[in-house]
């Protein structure tokens, strides 16, 4: 299989997708790049270059570079989809959902259910999260918990470039409106991926590793992070299920539960703050409904209750590493 | 005042309907037969059915939380209208709903909105649709006076604009945003607003059906014809309150009456037809008293309507799970 | 004691700091209620008449109607409280999030840290949230989850007039922003209230009633069905300890850890959505931090994953009843 | 050009360590020894210099990501401004804002700020306070041309409008959002766009820092004066990327190349008062090469500095705990 890289992976689906499916319009901050400028269109692809390409070949009416007008942009989006388009916008970072967030999740998440059923909103919101690339408090955060704590959004947080491809291709396909979250350093990350087209279903978790003794969920970045740590402590003699959810919402609880009563023991591993956020809220569904196969309490791993700092040492501390994992697998084991 | 007799008579039909509806809903609402919260349009008829009157059914439009007038003007069922409102299991969203986010995507209503300044931003996702499908179609937002200060309205006026979008923007100023009035939280005026865009824009007396038809005819023509937005500004008054339960000391004493007395768009317009008798008197009595009956009737009807049941409650979140 | 209601003692509280404090002002929609118009000022207070009074007692400058711009107002509000002022910002519902968002997690919540502990934000943020009263899917929802999710923001949720007018008056005099929940059908709660002001500390639960067997966490409005369901299942023998957290940040922590040890079990009653909700939270915290202890796994009780419903019968269906908090009180006992 | 000897070296050894600081940025993050994003304002110094000298010690300015020049024109001290850059320690917020979150609040200055639009509101807020203070200072919202479509910045157009708050509001317009041309994302103009909340504005040549100096001078007055709010949209040009790294292919051809030879801000006034023998090219020189040799000594410093550790991360989130 050729090797691509994440941000290859997504662009390959969206680009498939778009040619597949003329409804299908990517909308957002320079997602073409150059608009109304001297030189070059498609100068940028999105600052990260995941678009680059789209407007060359589908042209200015599908890709559609917006003014910096996030909340009126995202309100756009959602109305296209109700009205036959299959918008997928590019909220550059997740950190500027809180100029946005109604037409997520006031908007689109919620027509379905207020309309009796009548509505169908195929809408895709793109966005970068995450630290580590020293862009400071505001544009560094891991926000999916709040999205997974909304009714009628979808979350999907690709921790590699094949898993990007076929969720992104779901996501274009599917008729709710999906939070997809790309880790900002992650898109040179290379893997396998097929030239076709191919889905992942939503709430399908991918089980990396099976093993006896502790079983870790990790999401999106952290995915890496859980599977260093395992074989790490594979050479002392422990070993980890690692599992990646690949979907918050809906979430593959079968998954998860079956194989934390394997093992009896779980870690979660998040880059979100700890309160209200997905690792807790993995842990409350474990310890709910799979109570008496747990050995010891279930650990988190997740980044501090701070925001994200932007010196190089204290960004380095913010950010959970593969000793905590191992640390915290040890506590479970204590 | 080009309308032919069945047109006429169909705008007064509507506004009579509107009319009566909310004096419908007033009173049942204060009785407690309806639940939540309703904002009324009594007062704002001639915006519904002049703005509507010159909509087609392949136009789409984003409104506000004052809109039972508009669901009617749009042709929506009547009873399914008001099952909503009651909250009923046969409402038009299943009595998911409610007066504040009522729809009929098959109508082109992409729903009345509890979130003000949202129309703005879902017309211009509508204007995008429109000119993707190329049947001429075009989208309209609707927003009051007080959400004309809404960010997302300007956002939305900025995208129309540099899109050239088939988009008309209607402010439908009814001079208070709930007891706020406009004249202290506007600044500038909304036409000047639109300028700024560069986007023409039209104040239009409110009161007067026939000057919010000749108006919505030429921003629509405007819009469908691919020379882009435009704004209108609509002056009316509301007859309630704000919601249902407002004590309006915020108005002056007698605002009110005046208003139902001097400036109601019925009366307005039977004046203008009789006066230059296109129609009489004796029909439009006719037809209003028809619209009573019918209105009366598709309430008793509401309060009669099965309900919704537990098995409705997790359905429609997403659909597909 | 004098009785007072929900809504009187929040009323006093900020009356009695802006007579003790000129910097403290009042802004957001309609907290006077007809400005520039005809009849009278002072004629809302709000819509729920919570800052009724204001207007008349302090004057236009110290209680502002803002115009419908929330992100306009809580970013006008942020800046304020750096620059000296103390502003309690109505948000008249919670689900105006969406649109005011940036101006309280990434301004107000980030300036101490990002300025390096040089920014003080003495800001309130008063909002009304729950369901109850057929205002559906808009102007329903329960986000404090939201907040409690992001570092920088403290956030009350007061269950009964005492503790309001203690919280507002300490949330007034915080020097960090605050969140302050209402629960919009508890206006009209009535309960003693000292006419002097006193304050309540942060991250100081209340425990309401101690038991042997299972400990109830629950949050606002919940804390009466966990009472009543108490009461209930006191008759059938079983004892519960009833904890109200007050604040979700800070978190008593310490209580409800201590409370657990004691009996062994845990329900969290909680109006949200389930998924990253603050049960969810708290009972992650409890499920690493005591699991020792734990009989049972800790039960969560909370609104389900849809959209408010505007039907009568169906917002009924959907919030958690004390039914439902005695069946999960049987399930720990199972 | 009213000023006086001092007021004329002055501004432009402002404009001077504003250019060798971006410079020194410039080569020091494309060496890898700056960390994150940084966005350079060379080639805009003009506004830097001609804003902050019409600006007193009592006023607040809330400004964008693109800061580094006003930090310096704002008086801020200047190894604490370098220091914050590299993420030191000694920056002026210890390091944890860094390029994009630089503030300075004993200086007014709250602070650069990645969120496109939120100035606004933000100099709102420090106009209420500072009419609340009473002793006459003002409020600065600066945001780019890209920023100019941010719903914030209407809805505080039209907030300080109807308080009639102490605030300027400042558009340097430079040309570009990111790669996103101003003449494709802009509909109508941004003068339009001020009037159309009743609120006078001026276009500036923002190549002129004597142009910039005398309009900031006006709306500044006039806010100080209890006149109300103004904007300012300053033309201008930036000499780099948008941020170090950008290819900019966007732009045409040689466009850079011709902005450094005809204008260059430094250059134009240089020009101005050499031409009109208020200065010497020599003392000109002098200063250009004091501030080189300044900058080269901070950098330095900066690049020694010591570094934040364990027991800063948790810090600083509550000023309660
Ligand atoms: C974003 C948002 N802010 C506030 C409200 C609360 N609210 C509902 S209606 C209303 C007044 C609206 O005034 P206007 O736009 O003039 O419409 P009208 O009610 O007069 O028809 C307000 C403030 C809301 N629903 N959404
Ligand atoms: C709300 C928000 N949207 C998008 C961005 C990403 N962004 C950072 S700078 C920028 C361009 C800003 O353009 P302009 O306002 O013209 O300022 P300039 O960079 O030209 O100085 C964008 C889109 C952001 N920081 N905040
Ligand atoms: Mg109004
Ligand atoms: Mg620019």
């Amino acid at each position: 299989m050729p090797k691509k890289t994440y941000r290859a992976a997504i662009n390959e689906a969206m680009a498939g997708e778009m040619r597949r499916d003329s409804s299908v319009i990517v909308m957002g901050e320079d997602v073409s790049g150059g608009t109304g400028s001297p030189g070059e269109d498609d100068a940028w692809g999105g600052p990260l270059g995941v678009t680059k390409g789209l407007h060359t070949e589908f042209g200015p009416t599908r890709v559609l570079d917006t003014p910096i007008s996030e909340g009126g942009f995202m309100g756009a989006a959602a109305g296209a989809a109700i009205t036959g388009l299959r918008p997928i916008v590019d909220l550059m970072f997740v950190d500027f959902l809180g100029v946005c967030l109604d037409g997520i999740f006031n908007q689109a998440a919620k027509f379905r259910y207020m309309f009796g059923g009548k509505a169908e909103t195929p809408l895709v919101v793109r966005t970068m999260y995450g630290a580590g690339l020293r862009a400071a408090s505001q544009h560094s955060q891991t926000l999916y918990s709040i999205f997974t704590h909304v009714p009628g959004v979808k979350v999907v947080v690709p921790s590699n470039p094949y898993d990007a491809k076929g969720l992104m291709i779901q996501a274009i396909r599917d008729n709710d409106p999906v939070v997809f979250f790309e880790h900002k350093a992650m898109y040179d990350d290379e893997g396998e991926v097929p030239d076709e087209a191919y889905t992942i279903p939503f709430g399908e978790a991918n089980v990396l590793s099976e093993g006896e003794d502790v079983t870790i969920v990790a999401i999106g970045k952290m995915v890496h992070l859980a599977s260093a740590a395992a074989d790490n402590l594979a050479k002392d003699g422990i070993s980890c299920t690692v599992i990646d959810p690949r979907t918050l919402s809906p979430l593959d609880e079968e998954t998860i539960l079956e194989e934390v009563e394997a093992t009896g023991r779980l870690v979660v591993v998040d880059e979100s703050h700890p309160r209200c956020s997905v690792a807790a809220d993995i842990s409350s569904i474990v310890g709910e409904k799979a109570f008496k196969s747990l050995k010891a309490g279930v650990q988190k791993v997740t980044a501090p209750h701070c925001p994200v700092p932007f010196a190089s040492e204290l960004e380095d501390l913010y950010m959970p590493t593969v000793e905590d994992v191992e640390a915290a697998v040890r506590r479970t084991m204590a | 005042m080009q309308l032919n007799r069945t047109e006429l008579l169909h705008a007064y039909r509507t506004m009579a309907a509107c009319r009566h509806f909310e004096e419908s809903v007033y009173v049942n609402f204060s009785d407690g037969k309806i639940p939540g919260f309703v904002h009324l349009s009594a007062g704002q008829e001639a915006t519904a059915a002049g703005v509507y009157m010159a909509l087609e059914e392949r136009d789409w439009i984003a409104t506000t939380h004052r809109a039972h007038g508009q669901c009617i003007a749009r042709g929506m069922d009547l009873q399914e209208t008001m099952d909503e409102i009651y909250g009923a299991a046969t409402g038009v969203c299943g009595g998911k709903g409610g007066s504040m986010h009522i729809a009929d995507l098959d109508k082109g209503m992409l729903g009345a909105n509890g979130i003000i300044g949202a129309t703005g931003p879902l017309a211009v996702g509508a204007g995008l649709s429109a000119r993707a499908k190329g049947e001429g179609g075009i989208a309209v937002a609707f927003f009051g006076d007080g959400g004309s200060n809404a960010g997302m309205i300007f956002e939305a006026y900025n995208m129309a604009n540099i899109w050239n979008l088939p988009v008309v923007f209607i402010c439908e100023d009814n001079g208070y945003a709930e007891a706020t009035s406009s004249s202290y939280s506007v600044a500038g005026t909304q036409v000047a607003r639109a300028k700024g865009f560069g986007m023409p824009g039209v104040e239009v007396d409110g009161f007067d059906f026939f000057a919010v038809l000749d108006a919505a005819k030429e921003v629509v023509e405007r819009a469908r014809r691919g020379d882009g937005p435009s704004l209108m500004h609509i002056k009316t008054a509301r007859f309630y309150g704000h919601f249902v339960g407002d004590a309006q000391t915020y108005r002056a004493e007698g605002e009110v009456e005046k208003l139902r007395a001097e400036k109601d768009c019925l009366k307005l317009f039977r004046e203008k037809v009789v006066g230059a008798a296109l129609l009489s008197d004796e029909e439009l009595d006719t037809i209003f008293e028809e619209e009573r009956q019918r209105i009366e009737n598709t309430t008793l009807a509401s309060q009669a309507a099965p309900r919704a049941t537990k098995a409705d409650l997790m359905t429609d979140v997403y659909s597909s799970y």
